[in-house]
């Protein structure tokens, strides 16, 4: 039953955001009938309920870490659910009429009953975190319902307020509620009731209690977090008449009611909620007084109750309990059909303004003696409901519950609030109802449809009945609550409207005597006057609130992003460096790290020659790399050259030749890059060079370099210097023979027992010419660079003049032997290639050596005949070379499931072949012929892509020029 | 596994002494890199390693495989014929290139370009 | 006496020739011209082709004849690419 | 050896394989390409599907597939645990949705788009399958490289841009990755990862400093991955830069960086590692809160959504750093969920950003984006005039928008709460549930943190909805293709099932967790993995 | 034989270079060798050199003799003139030469025999016009040089090639 | 030997991380080339350095660390090399499209 309850508004508000936005009425009727359903089910349960059982149901959803869907109902819930579900029937009734057809009537629907069910699960839940779930929920729901007419400014402000706001607090209540469970051991809210010392008695008590209030105070709109609720009246009347009476704001209520047993009773509760009820008692009803919009006014008495009702439970006595719990039920009723009826008002005559609407009685009498009623119970006039709970808490306020200067204070505090309230409804009344005839309404009042009316008149009634016989009324249902929240604590109370006379009676008294009096002064002054209350005018918490917001959300978050991250890459890579350094030295130093001692004794002088030479590259290149790019170019080579004969020194041929051949194809590939860099000359004027700062900068770069490299140095040292650690290498070495069938121990590591890095590796190699392919087709050079070079253009331009000679000629003499040359080492360099994969198994080589020798004959060719020359002669497909160089490498090793051997797995073995004799066959021959042919698809490809440029570059300027003269010409 | 100490006096000495003649002839040649005065007689003196230091230390290498490992085939032959065969390429082009950029430079030490009268050169720089 | 010979000639040649790469890298680094540091790039390569041969010879291993050879059939391609580079501003066309 | 052992290696090698198919296939059939990458991507999702459900159920946790049939730990092997199963699902989950959004128009802005998508799943399942240090660096360099194509996908000036940073960050931050592996290996002798963790209690106290030093350089470059402050400044930039299904698929690349942080300090620094237990985790603690900050404020500060979703990106990069760092157990599984429901969360919230951006200026965008791509040369082809202006976009606009801020805030009832929950309750009650353990300072923190980056998410994302949904003045509804739209609504729909069946996730991630702080079995596992045949049998 | 067999000394030569690399006479080198050989030959066909014939084989001894010759004398030269030990200054300077030489793999080798023998580099050829710019590095006479080349190796090389 | 070996990696590093710091994408490319030699050398030194061991063996037998180099580093270090070089291939054309699009060789786009 508990499970319908609260997956009936849901499945509705799914159903009603189904209907076509112009259909107002059947999502008027879906609304009405699953409010009508709820409360009927609800009302269903009562005599289970009233019996005092607690009604459970359980669905697992994380029984792990205790969080399951539990719903619990017992009397408190039980009339705050009915409380839910019978005024929201009403505002749907309501708001059938209020709405207007322009707006999405549909939406409004959907996210009002999904407001429903959301309130029903906060105040069904029996998990802490399912409450908090929902509690969420009421937010974010909330902020939609606000911001309904979200074209209006207002409207969008007062929902992103409220959201922030009560989520934030409700963030805060959540860690709350997760330290409960912590304390307890257990989210399960019978659990957590049960366990109230234990709560109150942990060290994180005072930690929990302030965020949870956090979380309550927030809800309720308790000083200093109210101003959200004012604002939040921009949302249509039925929105703020549900949401202000009998649910958002009353969830923070129903919070602190429902864990009064366990947070209640301390110093500390006592204190915070104290002062947080009384303030918000007094400022609210202050605040109300000199409110100019009816909404508004209503608004701040809001505040201003809700305050009373967590004064009455900051108090931590249980009759005062009872009252507060008694305050709720009324004020949900005479507050939802004050708002109803102010929303009549706006509705008839088009204006919420109480300087401008006057007299109305004449028009509407109706609906001005169910105004007068509601408003005489909220200033709690005899007879009617709220006078009952008002009395009750001005009783408790005159008691003594613990002695110090709040307590002292209250029942002064709780006489004015009330004279001011006396006050704020008066003014309403009068204001509105009496006085001369209106003037210049945007409409003509008239009575609204009686359906209207309707639920305004059950709300009033209800008003009546309660204050007058309240025992035969509310007084079991409240019983069941109140029984519920306090268990055995429940005191003997009595609902009569007569007490006798007593204290209570006569501050009553005071109260309406001086709230007429005040009323009477300050009529004058309130005709005329401007919105917001004196002295208080300018402290508008709301601007207060955005200017922190922004301040904090924007300017500081945009500061401190700018201080603590960058966007430039210099910095970046200093952090990075700077963060390696740390990284090593600090985890090397803090264990005593030594570096190993020097020795020279093993130093090759011609070695150390080569690296001398090595060195001066290596500096001389970073030197140079600014304004001198084909030297440091040159220099890098240098460096290369040195790496590469080192690799042969220190027994890795297949280093050396790999690294030889790469180099090669680099240094093409940088000069082929180089022509679309215009140059850059060095300018000793150049303000850059000059100035102290940059010379600082500098001066730290090179100190990381040094640091770096120094860094380097040390590890590589000692790690060289120490004795090699037992490693996997001698399993390779044992068996690169016997099992892989190759001498070449690398080889075999690379095709074999690592074939699947070096997969990885030809994929990398693939993606980046694919990369490198894709990135040039789009590629537009700078501007100065498009132009052809200046030699070729000198050198056209010098054939162009001679009479006998073609553009081209010189190029073509100039080329004339070398290119004859180039192109005999084509089959030469293809040999070597072919020398290099074939014996890659067992010698230094392999398929990708092979692969970049015979891009590298390619490119030699195109260096020899051009780009168009060599296209016309040879089909290049590199990218299908690619792919099938992709595929050979996979299928090889996908070759070994047909054996039920895992991938790669390879198999070698000699052929006898007549005459030739033994073969070597391996399987990892052909894995290597797919690394061959995509290594030549790739570097070819990025080689070509690259040259490619020269050629279309003309054709861009062509476009351009094209452009440029069909711009001019029209 | 062979070591050089293995070969014999009388094929270590033609050994030692090429590798010792290839060598200096080598870093005659790249004094020569560094000593000649314009950029056209510097593009001489990679010929020296080119030519005579490649060819005797593969000479030495030859005789020496030859002797340590009994066999009797020149490979190294194969880098005496490449090196001379790329060799004049890159030469040739900067040669060429250097002519080129002096001409355009109007410098008055190399001769002008045979075809033709000159085309106007003024107004670039390289 | 043959061994300490041959060690120390080999020695010495290895030296004179890391020499020979010295002055080319000093062409490299002193310029003045682009063609220069190229002309240098190209010794460099030549002399570090002997360089890896007296190496060989020195550890009577021929496995690392391919990298000479390979220095020696596609060292050029660099130095034409420069070459090129200087000659038509642009190494393929 | 059966069937199902030889699935492991198919999530590598099915997405090369359609890879090497698709290149040389003609550009002009890109949507063939997309159709035949979409259905290897399919194909490997259920793959996925399968061998999670064999981790899932089996008892000793990790099957190990040897690489050409060579026994741990000398050959290269991949190790299926719940972990790695659980990235690799995600992953294809990831990667169906960015692949059907791609098709719409996206993958037109360059070539090869199908290729390097499918190559970067490669490169990302191998990173999570592998058991091998080295190789892992082969797979993290494919998945980069793809991923830097994929950035550059459809160039422009702000794409290359971000991309030179991001690559050059990156190309430097792999020199440490190599610098670290290799340190490592000339420190133990051993490449392979449980190989390395048994050795890691024996060896002596020299070995186990440069083993430590080589660790933290190979940790940078992780932390660089993942984003951490001061080292992730470049992601932001680079996720906004990217066309949307790339940003999209890019919400899984930083979790590379956090899978691995995770994989490596729990197998290699957990309490079996003598005097190295515990290495990286104050760094992973702290570094991890201050990206939380970092990114939370970064969240606030940004204008554009782009942006936004980026330091989205490094709030949850941060918060599984720290959480790893805290050294709870118990984080780890709620941590786990967090990672999957973060990271489809910022997947759709990438590719539904473009959608809503369209909605604000229609059009304008869209145009402006073929201008750029099909510009002045080259391409003619024309761009076809299809899909409709479906009735209720706005709505379901709207809609996904409202589930994404509500996802990334950590709002209730989608997963982003559930999983913030989870690890507040793992840190609340790292034993036993109400256990007495006190929460220490760092923890707090942490706490503090998460709630705070959730609100400043909140704030963020209400600022730019109600900017973009509530303040337009009525303009032209977008023209949204449904398959621009379903993969967003698939995505969002899967964090509402994890919701649902928050249960049995969590069931699952804490098993995980379980698993990865007790790595003996899988130690185990991989070095006594059999190798195949009749000759292996050794 | 011609269209199997475009280049067939080419595939000789490279028959050769891979037997040479492979330090192998192996009947399986052989095979595969020539193989190679030939497909090389017909890839050749597509980038369409020149195809020569060379006539007087005895020639090409003679000249490479020749060859060597000079090379040996000329790298002494030149070292002298680097280590500055000759008496008299050095006087380098360009040489124009007009070639009859037509054929681009005579002029090929006559290039590399030029940049092969210290001292003398070829710098520019103008192919209409036939002159041969080169730079002689110890230049005493530039008419003793046109004429070395002339008679020592264009001529040989004409017989050769035409 | 180690001693020349590391003070190269010294060298190499320290030129690779200065240029890695500077404000053109140029000299970025050149440090990333560095870098990537400092970093390959490195590698190669943790196998620990050996003067004519060549991981090569003889035909039919088993080799063993007393006779032969290290073989891991050398073949991590030729998987590093190839991707150094796909790298910088990468890096090289993303560089000119920078230069092509913003109009300035400025890492960040911009002066
Ligand atoms: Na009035
Ligand atoms: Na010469």
């Amino acid at each position: 039953m508990l499970l319908v309850l609260i997956l009936a508004p849901f499945a509705g508000s799914l159903a009603a955001i189904c209907i076509p936005t112009d259909k107002a009425t059947p999502a008027a009727w879906l609304s009405g009938g699953v409010a009508l359903f709820c409360l009927a089910t609800a009302a269903g349960l009562y005599p289970v309920i009233a019996s005092g059982r607690v009604l459970r149901h359980d669905v697992h959803w994380l029984p792990e870490l205790g969080l399951n869907f539990t719903l619990r109902m017992d009397g408190f819930a039980w009339m705050f659910a009915s409380l839910v579900t019978a005024i929201g029937l009403l505002v749907v009734v309501y708001a059938r009429y209020y709405m207007s057809a322009s707006d999405p009537v549909p939406r409004f629907f959907s996210l009002f009953l999904a407001f429903m069910g959301a309130m029903l699960g906060v105040v069904l839940s029996g998990n802490l975190i399912l409450l908090a779930i929902f509690w969420e929920l009421t937010s974010i729901v909330s902020f939609l319902l606000i911001g309904y007419w979200h074209h209006n400014a207002h409207a969008r402000e007062g929902a992103r307020m409220a959201l922030t706001i009560t989520g934030t607090g409700g963030l805060c209540m959540f860690v709350g509620l997760m330290l409960i469970g912590h304390i307890v051991g257990s989210y399960d809210l019978d659990i957590v009731l049960s366990s109230g010392d234990a709560i109150r008695n942990d060290p994180l008590y005072t930690t929990v209690l302030v965020l949870i209030l956090l979380g309550a105070l927030t809800k309720s709109a308790q000083f200093p977090f109210h101003f959200w609720l004012p604002h939040a009246m921009a949302a249509p009347t039925p929105v703020s008449a549900y949401l202000h009476s009998a649910t958002l704001v009353k969830a923070g209520v129903f919070l602190l009611t429902r864990l009064w047993p366990v947070l209640a009773g301390t110093d500390a509760w006592f204190w915070i909620v104290g002062l947080a009820g009384l303030s918000t008692l007094l400022l609210g009803a202050y605040f109300a007084i000199f409110q100019q919009d009816m909404k508004g006014l209503l608004a701040y008495s809001t505040i201003s109750h809700l305050g009373l009702i967590t004064v009455l439970l900051s108090l931590g006595s249980p009759l005062a309990a009872v009252a507060a719990i008694f305050h709720t039920m009324n004020h949900a009723t005479f507050k939802a059909s004050l708002f109803m009826a102010a929303g009549i008002i706006d509705h008839e005559t088009g204006t919420r303004d109480m300087r401008r609407l006057s007299g109305l009685f004449r028009h509407m009498p109706f609906t001005a003696t169910l105004a007068m009623v509601a408003s005489a119970a909220m200033a709690g006039v005899p007879l009617l409901n709220g006078f009952l709970s008002k009395e009750m808490f001005f009783a408790e306020a005159i008691e003594t519950h613990k002695y110090n200067i709040l307590d002292t204070v209250t029942p002064y505090v709780a006489t004015l609030a009330s004279m001011f309230a006396v006050t704020y409804s008066l003014r309403f009344i009068h204001s509105v109802f009496f006085g001369p005839q209106p003037h210049d309404l945007p409409k003509m009042p008239h009575e609204p449809p009686h359906w209207m009316r309707a639920p305004i008149e059950f709300l009033v009634f209800a008003c009546l009945v309660v204050g007058i016989v309240p025992s035969w009324t509310i007084g079991p249902f409240l019983h069941t609550a109140v029984k519920s929240v306090l268990g055995d604590a429940t005191p003997v109370y009595s609902l009569a409207v007569w007490h006798g006379w007593n204290l209570p009676l006569f501050m009553s008294v005071i109260a309406l005597v001086g709230g007429v009096g005040l009323f009477l002064i300050m009529k004058p002054y309130l005709a005329t006057s401007v919105e917001g209350p004196p002295f208080f005018r300018r402290l508008e918490g709301q601007r207060i609130f955005e200017r922190v917001l922004v301040t904090l959300s924007w300017k500081w978050a945009r500061s401190i992003e700018m201080r603590a991250g960058t966007r430039r890459l210099q910095p970046q890579m200093r952090i990075l460096v700077a963060v390696a350094l740390l990284a090593g030295a600090v985890t090397l130093l803090t264990q005593g790290f030594k570096p190993a001692a020097i020795f020279l004794r093993s130093v090759d002088p011609a070695f150390a020659l080569i690296w001398l030479i090595g060195m001066i590259c290596a500096v001389g290149a970073a030197y140079q790399a600014k304004f001198h790019r084909l030297a440091a170019l040159v220099l890098l080579g240098g460096a290369g050259l040195v790496t590469c004969i080192t690799f042969v020194w220190l027994s890795a041929p297949d280093l050396a030749v790999t690294q030889l051949l790469v180099e090669i194809v680099t240094t093409v590939l940088i000069l082929l890059g180089l022509r679309w860099l215009p140059k850059r000359i060095e300018d000793p004027n150049d303000p850059e060079i000059m100035t102290f700062s940059t010379r600082m900068r500098r001066l730290r770069d090179l100190a990381f370099a040094l640091f770096a490299g120094l860094g380097m140095m040390i590890i590589s040292y000692t790690m060289m210097s120490r004795e090699m650690p037992e490693t996997i290498s001698s399993y390779f070495l044992e068996r690169a023979y016997s099992e892989g069938g190759g001498t070449n121990v690398v080889n075999v590591i690379l095709v074999d027992f690592r074939g699947f890095d070096t997969l990885g590796e030809i994929a990398v190699l693939c993606i980046v010419a694919l990369t490198v392919f894709a990135l040039l087709l789009r590629f537009r050079p700078a501007t100065e660079s498009l132009e052809t070079p200046e030699q070729q253009r000198m050198q056209n331009a010098f054939d162009d003049e001679h009479p006998h000679r073609k553009t081209g000629d010189s190029i073509a003499e100039y080329l004339l032997v070398p290119s004859v040359i180039m192109r005999w080492m084509f089959p030469v360099i293809g040999m070597l290639s072919a020398f290099l994969f074939f014996r890659g198994h067992d010698l230094p080589g392999g398929g990708f050596a092979a692969g970049i020798a015979m891009s590298i004959g390619f490119i030699l060719q195109y260096m020899a005949g051009g780009t168009r020359w060599v296209e016309e002669r040879l089909r290049i497909h590199p990218l299908r070379w690619m792919a099938i160089g992709l595929v050979i490498a996979a299928a090889t090793g996908l070759g070994s499931w047909l054996f039920g051997y895992p991938f790669l797995t390879s198999h070698a073995q000699y052929a006898s072949l007549p005459i030739i004799g033994k073969i070597p066959l391996a399987t990892a021959i052909l894995f290597d012929l797919g690394v061959f042919s995509l290594v030549l698809g790739a570097t070819v490809l990025i080689l070509i892509a690259l040259a490619h440029q020269s050629v279309r570059a003309p054709r861009a300027h062509l476009i351009r020029a094209a452009r440029a003269a069909a711009k001019e010409g029209s | 596994m062979t070591h050089l100490t293995d070969l014999p006096v009388w094929a270590a000495i033609p050994v030692c002494l090429l590798l010792l003649g290839g060598s200096a002839i080598t870093l005659v040649g790249s004094i020569g890199l560094i000593r000649l005065k314009t950029f056209y007689g510097r593009l001489h003196a990679p010929t020296l390693s080119s030519s005579a230091g490649t060819v005797l230390i593969c000479l030495a290498s030859m005789i020496a495989f030859a002797v340590l490992q009994n066999r009797w085939i020149f490979h190294e032959v194969l880098i005496i014929i490449f090196v001379i065969l790329t060799t004049p390429v890159t030469l040739m082009l900067l040669g060429q290139s250097a002519l080129y950029r002096d001409r355009i430079e109007g410098s008055t030490d190399v001769p002008r370009k045979t075809t033709g009268p000159e085309p106007d050169l003024s107004a670039i720089d390289i | 006496m043959n061994e300490l010979f041959i060690i120390w000639s080999i020695l010495i040649s290895q030296i004179l020739i890391g020499l020979a790469m010295g002055c080319a890298l000093f062409r490299i680094a002193r310029g003045p011209r682009a063609q220069d540091r190229i002309l240098g790039l190209d010794a460099l390569y030549i002399t570090a082709m002997l360089l890896l041969l007296t190496f060989g010879i020195r550890t009577a291993n021929s496995i690392y004849f391919e990298a000479a050879l390979i220095i020696a059939l596609l060292g050029f391609v660099s130095s034409i690419a420069f070459a090129k580079f200087l000659m038509r501003g642009e190494v393929i066309e | 050896m059966n069937g199902l052992h030889h699935l492991i290696v198919l999530p590598i090698l099915l997405p090369l394989v359609t890879a090497a198919v698709l290149i040389p296939v003609d550009e002009r059939n890109r949507t063939t390409k997309g159709v035949i990458g979409f259905v290897s991507t399919i194909l490997v999702f259920l793959a996925g599907v399968v061998l999670m459900r064999a981790a899932a159920t089996s008892q000793d946790g990790a099957s190990v597939y040897l690489l050409g049939n060579w026994p741990a730990p000398f050959g290269i092997v991949l190790v299926l645990d719940r972990l790695s199963a659980l990235m690799l699902v995600l992953t294809s989950v990831l990667a169906l949705a960015t692949q059907a959004f791609s098709m719409s128009k996206w993958h037109r802005m360059g070539h090869h788009f199908h290729s390097l998508f499918q190559l970067m799943l490669a490169g990302l399942n191998g990173a999570f399958l592998t058991g091998d240090l080295f190789n892992l660096f082969v797979f993290f360099e494919m998945m980069l490289a793809a991923s830097y194509g994929l950035l550059l996908h459809g160039s422009g000036p702000l794409r290359v841009k971000a991309g030179l940073h991001y690559i050059a960050v990156n190309l430097a931050a792999s020199s440490l990755f190599l610098i670290g592996v290799s340190m490592i290996y000339g420190a133990t002798g051993t490449l392979n990862m449980a190989d390395l963790a048994m050795r890691i209690g024996t060896i002596g106290p020299e070995s186990r400093m440069l083993m430590e030093a080589g660790a933290a350089l190979l940790g940078i470059a992780f932390l660089v991955k993942a984003g951490m402050w001061p080292l992730g400044f470049w992601l932001p930039a680079a996720y906004s830069a990217a066309t949307p299904p790339v940003a999209a698929i890019f919400a899984i690349l930083t979790k590379v960086g956090v899978y691995i942080l995770l994989r490596l300090s729990l197998l290699l620094f957990g309490s079996d590692a003598g005097n190295s237990a515990g290495f990286g985790q104050p760094v992973l603690l702290y570094g991890g809160l201050l990206t939380i900050g970092f990114g939370a404020i970064g969240v606030l500060a940004s204008q554009a959504m782009g942006r936004l979703a980026g330091y989205c990106v490094l709030v949850s990069s941060g918060t599984l750093m720290a959480a790893i760092g805290l050294g709870n157990g118990a984080v780890i599984g709620g941590a786990l969920f967090y990672l999957v429901s973060s990271t489809l969360t910022i997947c759709a919230f990438f590719l539904l950003i473009e959608l809503v951006e369209r909605a604000r200026d229609a059009g304008a965008d869209v145009l402006a984006v073929t201008m750029e791509a099909y510009g002045d040369i080259d391409e003619n082809e024309e761009e076809k005039e299809e899909g409709v202006a479906v009735p209720g976009t706005m709505a379901v606009l709207g809609l996904s928008f409202s589930a994404c801020a509500i996802l990334l805030s950590g709002l209730p009832p989608l997963s982003g709460f559930i999983a913030k929950f989870a690890m507040l309750h793992g840190l609340f009650n790292p034993g036993s549930f109400g256990g007495d353990a006190p929460v220490s300072g760092a923890e707090w923190t942490y706490t503090a943190l998460l709630i705070l980056s959730g609100l400043a998410a909140m704030i963020a994302m209400n600022r730019v909805g109600i900017r973009t949904f509530w303040t337009s003045i009525e303009g032209t509804i977008p023209r949204v293709f449904l398959i621009e739209i379903a993969p967003v609504l698939m995505l969002l729909a899967v964090c509402a099932f994890m919701s649902l069946q928050a249960g049995s996730a969590m069931r699952y991630m804490d098993a995980t967790a379980k698993a990865l702080s007790e790595p003996q079995n899988y130690i185990g596992r991989v070095m006594s993995a059999p190798r195949a045949g009749p000759t292996g049998g050794q | 034989m011609r269209y199997w067999f475009p280049y067939p000394l080419l595939s000789l030569s490279l028959l050769a270079l891979w037997l040479l690399i492979n330090q192998s006479l192996s009947i399986g080198h052989i095979l595969l060798g020539s193989t190679l050989g030939i497909s090389w030959a017909w890839i050749m066909v597509n980038l369409q050199p020149d195809k020569t014939r060379l006539h007087k084989l005895r020639r090409i001894a003679v000249l490479t003799g020749r060859v060597a010759v000079d090379v040996v004398r000329s790298n002494l030269t030149v070292m002298r003139v680097i280590l500055g030990t000759g008496s008299r200054p050095v006087n380098s300077g360009f040489v124009a030469i007009d070639l009859s030489l037509r054929d681009d793999n005579a002029l090929a080798l006559l290039a590399c025999i030029l940049t092969a023998t210290p001292g003398t580099a070829w710098l520019e050829f103008d192919r209409q016009t036939g002159v041969l710019t080169i730079h002689v590095l110890d230049l005493e006479n530039g008419a003793r040089w046109s004429d070395l080349i002339k008679c020592r190796y264009e001529a040989p090389l004409k017989e050769i090639f035409e | 030997m180690e001693l020349v070996l590391s003070a190269a990696i010294g060298v190499l590093s320290a030129s690779g991380v200065w240029l890695l710091f500077r404000p053109r994408t140029y000299q970025v490319i050149i440090g990333l080339s560095l870098l990537s030699y400092a970093v390959n050398l490195f590698i190669f030194g943790m196998g620990r350095l050996r003067v004519n061991a060549p991981p090569l063996l003889e035909p039919g037998g088993a080799g063993g660390l007393l006779t032969h180099t290290d073989p891991i580093p050398q073949a991590l270090v030729l998987t590093a090399i190839v991707i150094g070089f796909a790298m910088t291939a990468l890096f090289l054309v993303v560089l000119l499209a920078s230069r092509g699009f913003t109009g300035t060789d400025h890492v960040d786009g911009r002066e």
